[in-house]
């Protein structure tokens, strides 16, 4: 297990080194959002997930794809526009899409997702299933309206929703201070009567432990529960924007206690010795070279079945 | 033929849909107690119970989400919002997600969600917040189909063909017609979405009256003498061009009544397709006779200035049919 | 002072009675939402405002209209749609203006009034005066995504507004109970860090008593401040729609002690003895009576000067 | 004349605006931090301190109202949205509050916003929730006055008419128009709103290039012979007429051109508008060249497909030149 969630944000890390380089060098167009320093989060939640458990996603959205789907090569595709993408290059870095694993999407809007995600929590009610419904937002997305009227209708239906804030302290260049009037986002949880925790987001050992409180809660037909993550956007937030943060902050976020990956591997020396890490790293290098060459070797949807698909009149 | 109100009609569209396929639900506020604010739930709760009709807080972004999001799981939601008018604390949900989740997932899912825009109408001195009329909104953005019952049957046979569609579509009531009796078939019937009706035929000019306008044309014509082939559209996204030519290249000349303001409505895409379509038919211009271009006052003589009334429309007809080219 | 409040309430009722009558008897058309049973909430907060304060309403605002102003005529005159109304005729019962009187307008959105008052408490700091912006809304409203945004910037910028929620039990035919999956709003202002109250919204005097409290909070500049009054609207929703309340229910909320102008009569037994209200009562009626006399014969405004002043093309 | 960007020629504007005018004030996402995200904001916190530029979370119903209180109170706004897709969570802010205000209180409010439009465009493959150009639905709602400059003198001209406006402007800008030099002339100019812009003067075709469609035209002239009147309407709301109407009387045939789906979009009302009032003009069946009915695709070449190109134009253009009555 210890290996296998390690690799897991590996991937995600060096998918997202490769995507940037790639993106710099105009191998591909549109906005990215990396996920570099939060992988820890996604992992976490995702372990404690089946398929046919669902996902809503962000803007910020390709290390929740790999982490729920595994699927690197659809990813890659899809970035690139590619007819093999996850979404058949429909959608792009904020629209990946893959419902037989439970990934219901990305979103370009800040809080759009999270009314989404009640809708499958209520379809598990609905049907007697036991799916829960995770959907991941930032603490920029909980000063949206949605978060609000989504939170207190979880509540009143007692709907299976993990709500999952990432604080990764900044929204765009804003920080949380100047967003969030409270940034302990549980007390939210409070006003609506929902349970929730507070967590080390860059502790992989700490998210699974609350990712499973809370599925284990939600699950069992509890309600919603709000999960509340601390962590830092270490990359600039996406390829155009400028990034002026301070340099002694950045810093202080990529001291190795503070990488989800280096805590990680500090917590398990053995199973994660420096032999294994490497090994790991190789495997992962060559899957993504081998998702990148796969992405590049595809064609690009037709336009003809495009119309034939999709056009109305 | 028995006599039903539309508000009847639709309800019995929805007891049979929702009997027929355990996947549709109704949700939206005030659904679940007493059969809703305008009895359009009538039963509903006492027959499929709460998990089925399901009440909400006055939070139309989440619930219209969560029927958006049921949708891509297999359920075929019925929404409502109890006026059109509040549909904009809405239209992130509405046209970012709902219209474009299937092609932004590379056709992986479906949203097959009904969005009732209920209380829609004026005339019932209601201001400027309740008054509107908007189906524009939705014809401009692709991914919605768009349709306007303007009588109890087509109210019932839209709404099941609605609730069987696979993609969104906004549906759109009059609530001045949500009492009147008028005749409904009995038993299932549909009314497919994308067909128009010739309500009246005639010779001189082709009226397109859009909703609750077909009724104001009927009074209309009882004022002139001009032969007027009176289309009523049902459904104004997609709109059903084939028949408009058609009646077109009899009369060779067209008028469009709407509610909504002209300023890119309807109207005006009718007329877009029209003289793209059909110019050479055309024996004059064609006109849109629509809501004034500014927010509808309360008080009973603005309002009334600000909407086409039965004798404006009367007053047009008779000038065009007195036309000549 | 005492006088004058019960006044003030008594003249909200008899409004809202004669109102009722009017409508019912088809002289004028629109939307009505009565105010009846919730009196001392408008009372008591006006009682604390000035001229240069501002007000923003809802659709049940023919109560906050007349606390705020004393414009018995300029009401009436508007919901009979005649130019002497206080909005000219162009707003009807939702829509009540009277800038000038600081009383910004009703609303028909469930929730839209609360981002405007954001606006004038904004204004307020902007230009440094010691204005307060007070918004109310019901424990529907506060369900609405505008109600979570508005009160975090509110409490990010401490704007001097006061946001007063009115819960009344029922939002058109929902109880409480089904829309705000946790009734006690100050939990919600707690969780941006706003100051707030509960109070018996049908006992004027705690409601004076917490109105001069947020008053003097807001103005002194520490930022909003939210009000929790417990009420219940004695009325069915709006003309149109079927109520069908616990007959019991009903009962035990009409009981004199639970009746707002009973209640501070019942406070202050030497102030307002029966003689003394009776007289008030005379005068009331009077003034109401005046008012549908000058509504009756006002006219309605022009359509020439419509088009004149607003048409844009 | 010296060169600067559209996004430069703004900033100017809003130094200048909010020099002249202490009631104007800046407010939207990110303007507190670094000149906004677009460097649309460049100084103006160094200048104007943080009272008058008003960094917000991400609560654009919230912000947008509280423009709209503040207006009611004396003040100017200039209200941003990051990407004009952003719009819809804040729907009813916008339609039903600050376009409605000033008539719903009888004239006793003015409601002075400015509603800046950013990152609007297409072509840099963002995906359906951030292609879209949604003029329409704001030109439908009475109460607004809609601007799309095209250039960087527009950009300054129309940003400062607008500002000085009383009414509600929706400013729509595009995100691939920002960073290219373009001459603007020193100091202060207003380019007032309601006026179009004939940017060639032609004889056989007039074509109408709503905002960025402006340079797709000039680039598909260099592959035509046709003789072309290139007008840019830059307000699309009201709608020049008069000299859309004066350049039909010469050539008898319009196109449009826009990035939005044509379906009830600015190229429709203006094509209602041609017929009523210059339907004896018309030579043959005015077009819209629009976006198609379709959702924007990701991937580059759906995405190319979906938006009218260059060489569509020019081939439009062309058999409209060579289309003989
Ligand atoms: C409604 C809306 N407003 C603004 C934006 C522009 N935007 C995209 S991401 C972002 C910041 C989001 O911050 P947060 O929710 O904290 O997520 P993070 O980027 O930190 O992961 C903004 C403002 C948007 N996409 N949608
Ligand atoms: C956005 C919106 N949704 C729905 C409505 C319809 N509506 C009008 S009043 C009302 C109930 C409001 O309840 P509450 O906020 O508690 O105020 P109350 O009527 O009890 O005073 C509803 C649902 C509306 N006007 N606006
Ligand atoms: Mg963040
Ligand atoms: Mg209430």
């Amino acid at each position: 297990m210890i290996k296998k969630y390690y690799k897991r944000m590996l991937t995600i890390r060096y998918f997202e080194e490769r995507i940037k380089q790639m993106y710099r060098g105009g191998e591909f167009f549109g906005a990215i959002h990396l996920y570099i320093g939060q992988e820890a989060i996604a992992v976490g939640l995702c372990s404690q997930l089946s398929d046919n458990d669902y996902v809503f996603s962000t803007h910020r959205g390709h290390g929740h794809y790999l982490a729920k789907t595994h699927d690197t090569k659809g990813a890659i595709a899809e970035l690139f526009g590619k007819e093999t993408g996850c979404s058949h290059g429909y959608g792009g870095s904020m629209h990946m899409f893959n419902p037989l694993k439970g990934f219901m999407g990305g979103n370009g809007i800040v809080g759009g997702g999270i009314p989404l995600a009640l809708g499958a929590a209520f379809s598990a009610q609905y049907r007697g299933t036991n799916e829960v419904s995770v959907v991941f937002f930032g603490e920029g997305a909980s000063n949206q309206g949605t978060f609000h009227e989504s939170l207190n209708l979880a509540a009143l239906k007692k709907l299976p929703l993990i709500a999952v804030c990432e604080n990764n302290r900044y929204a765009a260049t804003t920080p949380v201070a100047l967003s969030t009037s409270d940034e302990d986002i549980t007390k939210r949880a409070d006003a609506y009567g929902i349970k929730s925790l507070s967590v080390n987001g860059n502790d992989l050992t700490e998210v699974i432990a609350a990712a499973k409180k809370a599925v284990k809660h939600v699950r069992s037909g509890n309600g919603p529960f709000l999960l509340d993550c601390k962590t830092y956007r270490v990359e600039p937030h996406c390829g155009i924007i400028a990034d002026k943060r301070p340099e002694d902050e950045l810093a202080q976020w990529q001291k190795p206690e503070n990488d989800p990956l280096n805590c990680y591997q500090a917590q398990h020396p053995k199973e994660l010795n420096s032999a294994t890490v490497a090994a790991l790293e190789t495997d992962v290098k060559y899957e993504i070279e081998e998702a990148v060459e796969f992405a590049r070797a595809s064609s690009f949807p037709k336009v003809e079945n495009f119309i034939k698909e999709f056009a109305v009149q | 033929m028995r006599k039903i109100t539309y508000i009847d009609a639709m309800n019995e569209a929805l007891h049979e849909e929702m009997q027929r396929d355990e996947n549709v639900f109704v949700i939206g506020e005030d659904v679940d107690i007493d059969g809703g604010v305008w009895n359009e739930c009538y039963k509903l709760m006492e027959t499929f119970g709460k998990q089925r009709v399901v009440g909400t807080p006055i939070s139309e972004s989440a619930f219209s989400g969560l029927a958006a999001g049921a949708a891509m799981c297999g359920l075929r939601p019925v929404l409502e919002f109890m006026y059109m008018d509040f549909v904009g604390v809405a239209m992130d949900q509405l046209c970012n997600q709902i219209a474009k989740l299937h092609i932004m997932s590379g056709g992986q899912v479906k949203i097959p969600v009904t969005i009732r825009m209920c209380g829609t109408g004026t005339g019932s001195r209601e201001a400027a917040q309740h008054s509107q009329s908007l189906e524009a909104w939705f014809a401009h953005i692709p991914g919605f189909k768009v349709v306007m019952p303007a009588t109890a049957k087509d109210s019932k046979g839209l709404l099941k063909a609605a609730i069987r569609d696979d993609s969104p579509v906004i549906f759109i009531e009059n609530r001045n017609l949500y009492y009147e009796k008028e005749p409904v078939p009995e038993g299932e019937f549909i009314v497919p979405i994308g067909q128009g009706e010739i309500v009246r035929e005639g010779t001189d000019v082709t009226v397109v009256a859009v909703a609750y306008s077909r009724h104001k044309v009927l009074k209309a014509l009882e004022m002139t003498e001009a032969s007027v082939e009176l289309i009523d559209p049902r459904t104004v996204d997609p709109l059903d061009m084939p028949l408009i030519l058609d009646s077109l290249a009899k009369t060779g000349k067209l008028l469009v009544v709407q509610e909504a303001t002209s300023e890119c409505g309807i109207g005006a895409e009718i007329v877009r397709q029209v003289v793209e379509k059909g110019f050479d038919y055309l024996d004059c211009p064609p006109v849109v006779l629509g809501g004034k271009n500014i927010p509808t006052p309360f008080s009973a003589p603005l309002e009334d200035h600000v909407l086409p009334q039965v004798e404006d429309i009367a007053e047009k007809i008779t000038a065009f049919a007195k036309y000549q080219i």
